[in-house]
């Protein structure tokens, strides 16, 4: 049995079913791993953790993964589960928003902690400042919840197909009243929950032969996880041990996050990538990368797993 | 018991201040909803909308309790995964979180107070210490723990501590300051004669320190020591955010935010709020107790 | 007197003690002299203010004088200290609020290291010497003035220190008790050969304990007057009303007077 | 705690092992280059230490001045040299005694008279927190911590001199908007709440439960409901931060208030003296050393909750924010920074209030006499 | 003696005290009777913890009696406490440490709205009165044990009140220093009329102060004899060694001789 540690990128939920599922079937043990998950939070950095040893892969977004890599992070994308992104903006209709170009002026809530990157690269190409003015943006920083939209102190807020946007419309708003920008849309998607380790660990093969393994198995658990939502919802909530999550928001958020999954493997498909690097790049004056990352994917993995 | 009387009538003035705020604090989502509904609320549909709302700004006091009891009392004697079901504490219920926070709380108060009590006998009784540790340990306190906190836990889980232990030790940290602060006030609170005489007596540190400076700190520790465990709940529960909030009141509070519940966050609150307030009177009575036995009962 | 020729159990050349104050200096001490040979029974008398307490405290290590020098048992003060030559009644009776009386009478012997039977024998012993063997149990917020001023002399006789410094300790006492007490201290010196500093403003009792009298006066403290008494060793009450007695008495109160004519 | 005292041998002779052990196990790194720099700076500044109780008035000093500046040295030689050897920890243990035995002699030194006191009293504490710094930067470069766990303190350094406009900015955002004002506010709250409860038996008993209870509510749960009162901007944290001093500042008043003899007291009653007056000229003043340590707590958990109420949503400055904003974007130099102007700024409003307390509590048994 | 016939300043009535402690009930007071005219100086004598301090607490309503009837002024002592009618010496100093001297004498005079020229003056006369002029800005613990016992008896001399309690005032003073502020008091007394209640150890002083003097005994605390003084109301310190001064004096420590026998 090899000993994995995957260090999750926010709460017990089925954002992160398809590991669940692999540990609760048994598709790890299978594989001969002895996997650990552990679940993130707030103020829980997954690079941090990988860096410090907790942890030998971890889920994080693409973005602030290529900006640890120029940190002197060197983290490396082994697999790509989730192929689309499911960010967005959602806005009050009645704020009268109803494209990008009423954004100068309004108050926008953004997550940052490293999730601000695909926002900040969206306004660098809108060309809008996001340091108030009548001109920019008044950019909040959103704390957990929904909150600043439903008490009316954001214009628009942050939100995630399957989480946030739900909890908008269960506190009793109802889609018509909403107005929506999906990053997709925009042409501004950058890639979301990917599986990260650290470079150095990859001239090893055993290491790379176990990573192929745990790959293989996660992807046969989001397959499952796809298949049967409800299930999947529910060992998600076996495994939440705040007993806060409940079986509707998780059985929905499942069938939100299979749609994310479509068209993808788990081998990371370079064109998104070379899509999410030009948008990260294309930040004007203050691009969130720098430079053209090098060797910041590798397809061992993948090909190991797959081939 | 004498106590009881005030105690209702101040509760009772305060519930009515509540529910007295409750409408003006609610009313404007209610009526943006029956804006948003075409409709029109009448003054008495407003009171009972603002009383009812899933995600309130401002609960009523009787969904708090009602929260409370259903997730405590409920759901461990009917709920699937409760102690009458499973012989187990459910992790729904706020007994289970509460216990969690609770014993994290007392292990970090322990080793604080230990602590601030031992680095105030060193800061009394050694003068580089005086000179040198206490401006390093107010410092210390300035330092937000939110900020460290994760970092402290990666750090000990990277060496394979997690669980209780990264938990106390937030709480620790919290715990000794109060506890510093009040007993190097009280250790150094006998008067001249007091200390003359033990001189006379040429009674060594141990000694001045056991008959003297000890006895006479007693108030000054027992004021520390309930701020301290005010601040190693806080700090177990801020702990709690980063553990992958998991489990405790802490995580229950956060999840609450992050899901908009209102009512969960205040009902966790609440039970955090006895949590502390029966640790201090808890203290409290060993106090009374013990100035009882020194003679120094008021 | 006997031992004069023997080395002095205490001798202070030109001590002088001046306190810094937010106005100014206060000189407590000037330019004091004093030679006690062991055994001796010395009395200090002098105007409120004059120094008595400020000169007990620096022959126990309580005050470091600013000038002159000082030595007990041939050591400096603090070695003495060390060495628990002392036990000291203070003018104000200091009891620790948290102990009862048994309780701070104990205290010398805990941190001396009696035996737990030998503390209970002389606590119960110097409670008796004090008339306090009721008020054993009783904290120091429940005894009247007087008897809390007994307790404290018990703790300093319960163990047996070699000099014995009492600052006023006799002051709350009506004259019965006084006298009684007056008696038992002579009987305790006679028996222990103890060397004794003793602060009072009664002069009757300066001249019927000691075998010195040492008269101060104020502004600065410095000694106007050392009288060697010729009294006997055994001194009966009747004593007082000996003309030696009166004599003595005359001369010490006409010193008093004359350290308050100069303020 | 004599034995605390007469540390100096137990410094003394660890000092000396350090050194002999860094010798014998050969002071040479990895590229095999001796180091010979910081072993002699050390052998000097024991000789000097054994040199220095023979030596008083300018000879001392010079001499004291001597070894500060050979332990500098030494310190500043294991730095820059070949590092993480068993040798080089000797060497680095050895360091850190020295330096202990300086912060006792400086705490020791006879204090002078005036502003050179007050400075003379800042060389204790500066010394030991310069040889905490060093001893992390040594630990962080020797034991090469990734620096998106844990940087050393000359980056972060580095960091607040790039970074002064951003640094004051969320200064006067969290400190002077949300921690002062909050702590102003939560203060003179307590003190009336004391005095209200003081005034009267029967709110002292139905209140004060009441208000310990409410009082010991967790901020960070009361955080996100501040944020959705107030709103995102400084007064919800001004909010949150009179809720966390409220608490200590109520207990010590109480308790301080509480703090005056039967005699004193009684004094007050022969004169008849309205509850105000005893109030103002006795028991106010006796609860003083009481009230002042629960604004000394008060104010350094003014500024954590300032902080720590950003993390629950805040525009975007303010030191709370840029510790979570830059965590996440592991930009560690920056966090730190940011630690270290809280650690200054808390410190020396700590101070002020230390300084103010020595002025009012004089009388105090713990403030006349050392 | 005058104005005996007019009704009494202080009427006490079977006045009994009992305090409940750890080991058992101490019975302070008991039964205790007595009548004091206005104008009248009144001494309490007796062995330590008879009582005195805690019935001049009563008188004072510092202390509630267990049983027993007290009016004072013909009201209760409540009523007198609140119309300020009583100056208190305590037996220890009790000044507050974050005042001066003239600070500490002062507090009085604010709580009672004296004018803040009035405050200045009357504070240095008082402080001139016991002699403490030079040190009106020290603080307490700058001063000697007798030099803040005079500092507490001139915080109670600041104000007029009618009726003075003084508990021991000058045990801590001198010989030279007593007489010459038993003096004064005298002198005060006859100038303003004021009761006053004096708790000494000193037969002599009670004899030359008081028109009436209590002896009293303990265990329980009651009082044994009452002597009203024949001596004139004009009082030279010669006249100490007048026969009536000896013999009233002999008569006071008979009776607390028999006090003491009792125990
Ligand atoms: N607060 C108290 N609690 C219990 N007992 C007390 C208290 N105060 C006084 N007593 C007891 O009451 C008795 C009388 O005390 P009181 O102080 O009146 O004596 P006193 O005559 O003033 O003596 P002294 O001359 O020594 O001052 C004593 O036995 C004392 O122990
Ligand atoms: N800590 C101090 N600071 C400043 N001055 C002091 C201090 N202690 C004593 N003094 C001053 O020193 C002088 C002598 O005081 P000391 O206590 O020795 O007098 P004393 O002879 O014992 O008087 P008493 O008979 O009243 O007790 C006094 O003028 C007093 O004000
Ligand atoms: C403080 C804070 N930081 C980041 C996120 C954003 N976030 C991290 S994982 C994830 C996906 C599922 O909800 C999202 C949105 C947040 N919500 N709160
Ligand atoms: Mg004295
Ligand atoms: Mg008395």
């Amino acid at each position: 049995m090899d000993d994995v540690t995957l260090q999750l990128k926010w709460v017990t939920q089925a954002q992160f079913a398809g590991y669940y599922v692999a540990l609760e079937n048994g598709f790890y043990e299978e594989e001969d791993l002895n996997v650990t998950i552990r679940a993130g939070g707030p103020d829980i950095a997954p690079p941090q953790v990988i860096a410090g040893g907790g942890a030998d892969v971890i889920v994080e977004w693409m973005p602030a993964a290529l900006a640890a890599r120029e940190n002197g992070l060197p983290l490396v994308n082994i697999a790509q589960p989730f192929k689309a992104s499911g960010m967005m903006l959602t806005c009050l209709a009645e704020t009268g928003i109803t494209g990008p170009e009423d954004f100068p002026g309004r108050t926008l809530g953004v997550w940052f902690f490293g999730n601000e990157y695909p926002f900040l690269s969206w306004m660098s190409t809108l060309g809008i400042p996001t340091d108030g003015g009548d001109e920019g943006v008044e950019v909040l920083r959103q704390g957990f919840n929904v909150d600043p939209l439903l008490q009316q102190q954001a214009d628009c807020i942050s939100t995630m197909t399957y989480n946030e946007y739900w909890q908008v419309i269960d506190a009793g708003i109802s889609e018509d009243e909403l107005v929506t920008f999906k990053y997709e849309d925009q042409g501004v998607a950058t890639l979301e929950d990917g599986l990260y380790v650290m470079e150095e660990n990859l001239e090893d093969p055993d290491f790379v032969d176990k990573m192929a393994r745990f790959v293989r198995a996660s992807m046969r658990g989001w397959e499952w996880a796809a298949e049967n939502v409800e299930e999947a919802a529910m060992i998600v909530l076996e495994y939440d041990d705040t007993g806060a999550q409940t079986e509707e928001h998780q059985t929905r958020m499942m069938s939100e996050v299979a749609l994310l999954l479509e068209g993808s493997n788990g081998t990371l498909d370079m064109e998104d990538y070379a899509r999410t690097v030009a948008t990260l790049l294309g930040g004007g004056s203050d691009p969130v990368i720098t430079s053209e990352p090098e060797g910041a994917v590798t397809s061992a993995v993948t090909d190991a797993a797959f081939n | 018991m004498r106590n009881l009387i005030p105690v209702l009538v101040v509760t009772a003035t305060l519930i009515a201040l509540w529910y007295a705020a409750v409408v003006p604090m609610n009313a404007q989502w209610a009526q943006d909803q029956a804006r948003r509904a075409g409709q029109d609320l009448g003054f008495a549909a407003l009171i009972s909308e603002t009383m009812t709302q899933q995600r309130p700004r401002l609960p009523a006091p009787h969904q708090v309790m009602a929260e409370l009891w259903n997730s405590t009392v409920v759901e461990e004697m009917t709920g699937r995964r409760g102690f009458m079901n499973t012989g187990s504490l459910s992790n729904r219920s706020l007994v289970y979180h509460g216990w969690v926070t609770l014993s994290a709380t007392l292990l970090g108060f322990a080793i604080g107070s230990a602590l601030g009590v031992a680095l105030a006998v060193g800061i009394v009784h050694n003068r580089a210490m005086d000179a040198s540790v206490m401006p390093w340990a107010i410092a210390s306190q300035t330092i937000p723990i939110l900020a460290i906190a994760p970092m402290i836990i990666v750090v000990l889980n990277a060496i394979g501590i997690t669980g209780l232990i990264p938990k106390a030790i937030i709480s620790t940290y919290l715990s000794f300051f109060p506890v510093v602060v009040g007993m190097v006030k009280g250790l150094r609170a006998p008067d001249h004669m007091q200390l003359d005489l033990m001189r006379t007596y040429s009674a060594n540190g141990v000694q001045v320190f056991g008959k003297l400076r000890w006895p006479s700190s007693m108030p000054y520790l027992f004021a520390s020591l309930k701020v301290a465990i005010a601040a190693a709940l806080v700090g177990a529960i801020v702990a709690e955010l980063p553990t992958g909030a998991v489990a405790g009141l802490g995580a229950r509070l956060l999840s609450g935010s992050y899901y908009g519940q209102t009512v969960q966050i205040w009902s966790a609150l609440f039970a955090a709020a006895i949590l502390a307030a029966s640790m201090v009177a808890l203290i409290g009575l060993i106090q009374r107790a013990t100035l009882k036995r020194m003679g120094m009962a008021a | 007197m006997r031992d004069t020729l023997t080395a002095p159990v205490i001798s202070a050349k030109n001590l002088s003690l001046t306190f810094q104050t937010n106005d100014g200096p206060v000189h407590a001490l000037k330019d004091v002299s004093l030679d006690i040979a062991k055994g001796e029974f010395v009395s200090f008398i002098g105007p409120s203010g004059c120094g008595k307490t400020t000169l007990l405290r620096v022959i126990a290590d309580l005050e470091q004088p600013t000038e002159g020098t000082l030595t007990v048992n041939g050591m400096s003060p603090e070695a003495a200290r060390k060495a628990r030559a002392y036990g000291y009644v203070f003018q104000a009776a200091g009891l620790y609020p948290w102990r009862t009386i048994a309780g701070n009478v104990k205290l010398p012997l805990e941190i001396m290291g009696f035996s737990r039977s030998e503390q209970e024998a002389r606590v119960e012993r110097v409670l008796e010497l004090v008339e306090l063997s009721g008020f054993a149990r009783k904290f120091p917020w429940q005894l009247s003035g007087g008897m809390q001023q007994r307790a404290s002399i018990a703790r300093a006789l319960a163990f047996d220190a070699d000099i014995l410094l009492m600052d006023e300790p006799f002051g709350a006492l009506d004259e019965i008790v006084r006298d009684r007490l007056n008696e038992q201290l002579l009987e305790l010196w006679a028996r222990t050969e103890k060397t004794i500093g003793f602060v009072t403003h009664s002069i009757p009792e300066a001249v019927y304990l000691s075998t010195k009298i040492v008269v101060m006066s104020p502004r600065p403290g410095r000694i106007t007057d050392i009288i060697d008494s010729p009294l006997p060793r055994e001194r009966p009450l009747e004593l007082r009303d000996s003309p030696e007695f009166i004599e003595i008495a005359h001369r010490v109160r006409e010193g008093l007077r004359a350290g308050h004519l100069d303020d | 705690m004599m034995v605390l005292r007469d540390s100096g041998g137990v410094q003394w002779a660890g000092m000396t092992l350090g050194l002999l052990a860094a010798i014998a196990f050969g002071m040479t790194g990895a590229e095999g280059q001796p180091a010979f720099l910081p072993l002699a700076a050390l052998l000097a500044a024991l000789l000097v230490w054994l040199a220095l109780p023979r030596a008083d008035g300018m000879a001392h000093l010079a001499l004291l001045a001597l070894m500060t500046g050979a332990v500098a040295l030494a310190a500043w030689g294991l730095v820059v040299g070949p590092m993480g050897h068993v040798g080089f920890w000797a060497a680095v243990i050895a360091v850190w005694l020295g330096a202990w035995m300086l912060v006792a002699i400086f705490a020791d030194l006879p204090r002078a008279d005036g502003l050179v006191g007050r400075l003379q009293s800042l060389l204790a504490p500066l010394t030991f927190g310069a040889t905490l710094l060093w001893l992390w930067e040594v630990t962080v470069r020797a034991l090469e911590v990734p620096r998106v766990i844990l940087p050393a303190p000359s980056a972060i350094w580095a960091r607040i001199l790039r970074s002064t406009d951003v640094l004051w900015v969320d200064f006067v955002q969290t400190f002077v908007k949300g921690a002062l004002s909050g702590y102003a506010i939560g203060v003179g709250a307590a003190l009336v709440f004391a005095l209200l409860v003081d005034r009267s038996d029967f709110l002292r008993r139905g209140l004060l439960p009441v208000g310990n209870f409410l009082a010991a509510l967790p901020i960070i749960g009361t955080a996100p409901i501040m944020v959705m009162w107030f709103g995102f901007d400084w007064p919800s944290k001004a909010a949150v931060v009179v809720a966390m001093v409220f608490f200590p500042m109520l207990v010590n008043t109480v308790q301080g208030l509480a703090a005056t003899e039967a005699m004193q007291r009684d004094l007050m009653r022969t004169y008849n003296a309205s509850w105000g007056q005893s109030l103002l000229k006795l028991r106010l003043p006796a609860a003083m050393p009481f009230i002042f340590n629960g604004l000394k707590i008060a104010s350094t958990l003014a500024l954590i909750g300032a902080i720590v109420a950003e993390f629950f949503g805040s525009p975007t400055r303010g030191m709370g924010f840029r510790i979570s904003t830059e965590v996440g974007r592991l930009q560690l130099d920056m966090v730190w920074a940011e630690i270290a102007v809280a650690a200054l700024a808390g410190s020396l409003f700590y101070g002020i209030i230390a300084l103010v307390e020595k002025g009012v509590t004089f009388w105090h048994p713990s403030q006349r006499g050392r």
